[in-house]
């Protein structure tokens, strides 16, 4: 959240740099496939991030200090392409990766009913190809459709979206320019049956109005999102 | 933190008395442990904190360099925030590189502290482009009893606010405090028995399910949210630990106050 | 890659099928997979390529960065090169640092295209002594059904040939095209029962033995050849796909310019 | 050892830059229980140097590999926090803190009746909150109480001290201006009981007569550095 | 492969640097048991390079993750010392190290009876002392000298040699100014009774004549390298 | 070196050999192995030198390096001492970060040849506070049968000097020999079957306890000293091996002095 004024995201009449209107998410695609070595996989078009996500598993977790004797263990990774953004990314050991790895791993372990493969391990790799903000949630919902075209069963999918704050102007699913120059962003995974959250994150400066409205964006943006993920899971697109 | 073994009959203690509306401990659900901030307690450190929540213990300590501006940023300094849980601190912390629990205990906190705008950057800078200062603000575990995380925030923002810099040793001036301008402070709540309770202790966390925790700043603005570990909520339960963080971050805030202005 | 479980069974019978000259997918003993190349497909990368062959399917992405040019060589910029195959691409590729295996694919990979003298390093110099351009080929795979290599090179000469440098974005003149004076092409060669076979996938690489790469530039130039794991061959052996070799990178380097020019 | 000149540490009444006789020590204190969660733990102030020791065990050795069958392991790690000197310390791998940290557990392997705990561990946990030279003496003499507070059978406690020399006087106890500015220091750990050695190390140049009168100096200090632990056990200050 | 013209590394006659005709080969030396700790060891002096090999083993492979059932593991490790060249090398973590190593082994493996110890290791430590161009070449050649002396069993030993180009004449064996400033570098290696190859990697520019000349002088130059190694292990210079 | 399996036997073997006041290869308690010392020995090293001691085999390598000068001492140079044991050395010694042991054989080492102060570093600055030279001592293992540190030690002043400052190859003058005013030399004593012996060889060392390490340099002067490993001994104890460490060290110091001086 940089906070800097300089850029015009939004113009008089509401509308922003792409386009949309603060309420509207970017254009969507999602395919089921992608990877053929792979379980399960899909890959999530968001705007202009272009994610990719494979599932292996369950298989047998090793090393076998890593074992949960009630249960699955999900290892999940996510992890952004040397390629994937205006700065080349060194490989390697990346803080912010490994903690968006782990949010995503405790919102996914939230509806995989792990309990019908104790001692096993389910591995799930997010490789962010392009970025364009949203990353993280565009990461999370394609593993949802990763897992469920891998036929791993979940008590239902998570959607995931982030609405932010620019020019003190509440929007719905931030784009880069909105990402680098806004104040706030609020990504959230919501369970699209029953409204409920198994993923909250937020950073920047929102006050109690702004934050209700943010909140409301993203539980507005789920149904959407939702018949995307299906459809392609159907074999078509939404 | 490796992977402790949940013992289930310390689940099924936990949601018997949540049954009851109590805790192991007889506190009310939000209620917090004793709780003791002391200011300016490291000899070494430009800024620092200690605090005790019951059993768990945390420093926080400031330290300046001079760096130079990022070329995107000729105009500013940085701040640096560090959480280490070292061995010293429980049976379940091990020695290596950082796990994904401290990383996101850091982040957390940081996020907390940075997302508030409590620091000006712009004020460090020294000569634009070439010469800023840094602050780095390590938060350090010595006990953990749990709920490190609104330790290491509250120790954080003390050791900020209590800081001076030390311009005389860099022969740039006089030294004088860094100003910091806001107070944000972090409230955690912990699913433990089905029903949030505010400043879990260890035998909570082992024995409960996600937490949740909120920064607040002035005005009760929203700076930081941090969902972790495995678990559903609902917007109700949210809803009901947000009013109560806004109470219990402004009594905190105030506590921080009193002590800054001595006592 | 851990040390997969080589299953004799599987040796046994592909030893078989190439007693009848024929491979488990019917393929001849010189026949590729099919073969996709896509062009400037990675919207932030300055030139790109998507290669499959089979279910082998591997993305090539070239950045810019600026660079002092090495103290010994000052009107020169620099070339790197790194591969990687990150746990998505299969079930045997596992997270840390890298394995020999990934090593010695980058090398290869890069020797071939580095030794053909295809980047005129000189070209890529701004001011002698003090700034350069570096160009950064960053190889990645997606899905391994075997033969990365092969792959890996081909989308890392069509993502540089397609590259343009983004002079402006660093304020230093007009974008212009990256010259790619040469066209490098690696053919890899697997035994497999007994024989070498081309493009072998995954089940032929588990039940096989050694492997030979051979990059072959303009005129059949010899600019890097490989001889990996365990396996003993003749001179006659390697005469054979030698001359194979000569007319396969013919075909695909004459792919890859019809690609660049549009189809 | 710098030896560097331009700060005068002992004046001509060989009266030292804190007040001291060259043959006295600083000011110290010890507290028992300031690690609530740990087995036994200590806090020594020794001058300005602030010392925190825990230790947790015996414990199940793990991994295997690491068990020995005739004893206990110590696992002893001496680190410094990030704040405790003027330069901010750098956390991560440091090869002077695997030095003290092996020659530390050395030390109280020597005395510490390990063949009573088979296959097991005693981890200790040495934390230098704020330094003024000395933090190994200080961190041995502190493991050494903490190992006696959570009730770790020894055979005797460590007294550690270091004098050590300044502009080409033997001094009792270095502080920081005579650790930096000096030209040796001479740690020894030492058995009160029986007045023998179990660490030992040496820098800088001492003559032999010098080298004899460090050790006297370090050898006349141990009684009263005695008893400041013992007095902590017991529940009071010395 | 440089390709830098400005120094004249043959002259008018076909005269090299270092005196040697296109076609020759420079002096060696070989000598076994210089590490009288091992199992086996030889000591290759080439030209300039100094390299030492030693054979650990068969020992117990451990951990068990690296057993194989049905045949010896060998752990290659090839290293140059720190002072081996004019620019110091520092120690640790080196990708071009790893794959030398990779190959060696590789190249190692194809000879030595591996199967005749199952679940067991073989250590083979390769360090190059001094470094002159084809330390790669010498030291398989050095390790198959050293597995002879430990007495592991093998269908052949490997000698290895590398030829390349210069001022775009192609050469035998290249010294360091050839390395530096030559255009190709084709190293092989052969086994000495069948002409059979196990080692073979290649960089630079060679037209198809060029190369099969190369080929040709490394083929030319196996028997008077392996009567180096057979006179060593007999106990004799050659 | 992990952590070898300490045969009881061994043990009871030397301590029975220790109350005849023998040692399992016949030498006297005080007695070193047969002694090699050659200089010279490594073409591409600035300095160098072999040392064997029996069967322990190790070299040490000067090289230099043009560096800037620290803030806070512009007239120096600079001397880095690095020890490696890698796993050519012996059965015992694994690849991998260097190890405790290994730590402390270089730090030890070091810290006797620094603090002997036989290298001025204030001559080896070439432009205050801009250019410096910096010396590297690389100790390199063969093969390790006991008594590492004294090998290290004596190769290590030897490699030193017979230094020579590179400054052609640097342009900026002539070569010269690399100033080394003093000649710390160690001696080290193990203590094995209850009394402390000289120069203890593996066997020694595998069924030994504490060591002590003594640095001596010109007219008896202790430049460093150092204890490792479990184990308890007394003043007196230490007054005797200090007295047999000084004759010792004297012996070493003129042997070298020798060497250097052409035989």
């Amino acid at each position: 959240m940089g906070g800097y004024g300089d850029v015009q995201c939004i113009d008089e009449n509401g509308i922003r740099l792409d386009g949309r209107t603060v309420g509207e998410i970017r254009p969507i695609s999602i395919e089921v496939g992608v990877v053929p070595v792979a379980d399960g996989s899909a890959r999530m078009r968001w705007g202009l991030n272009d994610v990719i996500a494979a599932v292996y598993g369950p298989m047998e977790a090793h090393p076998r200090k890593i074992q949960r004797q009630d249960r699955a263990v999900l290892d999940v990774r996510y992890n952004m392409a040397p390629f994937s953004t205006t700065d080349r990314i060194r490989p390697g050991f990346n803080r912010r990766s490994r903690e968006i790895s782990k949010v995503t791993a405790e919102a996914l372990e939230s509806v995989v009913l792990t309990e019908l493969y104790p001692r096993s391990k389910i591995r799930v790799e997010i490789e962010i190809i392009c970025a364009e903000a949203g990353t993280r949630c565009a990461g999370i919902t394609a593993a949802s459709v990763a897992l469920a075209h891998a036929g791993i069963p979940m008590s239902d999918m998570v959607v995931s979206v982030a609405s932010g704050k620019v020019h003190d102007i509440v929007v719905c699913d931030l784009n880069k320019e909105e990402d680098n120059y806004g104040e706030a962003d609020l990504p959230m995974g919501i369970l699209p049956n029953s409204g409920e959250l198994v993923f909250l994150q937020m950073d920047g400066d929102l006050s109690p109005e702004q934050f209700q409205e943010a909140w409301d964006y993203n539980m507005g943006a789920v149904s959407v999102i939702h018949e995307h993920m299906v459809a392609a899971l159907k074999g078509g697109e939404a | 933190m490796g992977i402790p073994l949940v013992p289930k009959l310390l689940r099924a203690h936990l949601a018997e008395l949540a049954e009851n509306d109590s805790r192991h401990d007889g506190r009310g659900r939000f209620e917090g442990r004793d709780l003791e901030l002391e200011i300016d307690c490291l000899e070494r450190a430009e800024g620092s904190a200690r605090v005790r929540m019951g059993d768990t213990i945390v420093y926080a300590g400031v330290k300046f360099q001079i760096m130079t501006p990022y070329p995107d940023r000729p105009n500013e300094g940085g701040l640096m925030c560090s959480a280490e849980v070292r061995p010293v601190a429980g049976r379940g912390w091990e020695p290596g590189p950082p796990s994904p629990e401290s990383i996101e205990l850091g982040r957390v906190v940081d996020r907390g502290i940075r997302e508030s705008g409590c620091i000006n950057v712009e004020e460090l800078c020294l000569i634009p482009g070439e010469k800023a200062w840094q602050v780095i603000l390590d938060l350090f575990a010595i006990s953990d009893d749990g709920n490190l995380f609104d330790a290491f925030a509250l120790a954080g923002i003390a050791a900020l606010k209590s800081a001076v810099l030390p311009a005389e040793r860099y022969e740039i001036g006089e030294d004088r405090p860094l100003g910091v301008a806001k107070t944000p402070v972090m409230c955690s709540y912990h699913k433990v028995g089905g029903r949030f309770v505010y400043d879990a202790d260890k035998r909570e966390e082992l024995g409960g399910d996600e937490r949740i925790h909120i920064t607040l700043g002035d005005d009760d603005h929203v700076h930081s949210l941090q969902k972790g570990l495995k678990g559903i909520f609902t917007a109700a339960e949210f809803d009901e630990i947000m009013v109560e963080a806004r109470s219990k971050c402004a009594e905190l805030r105030s506590l921080l106050d009193q002590k800054l202005a001595g006592e």
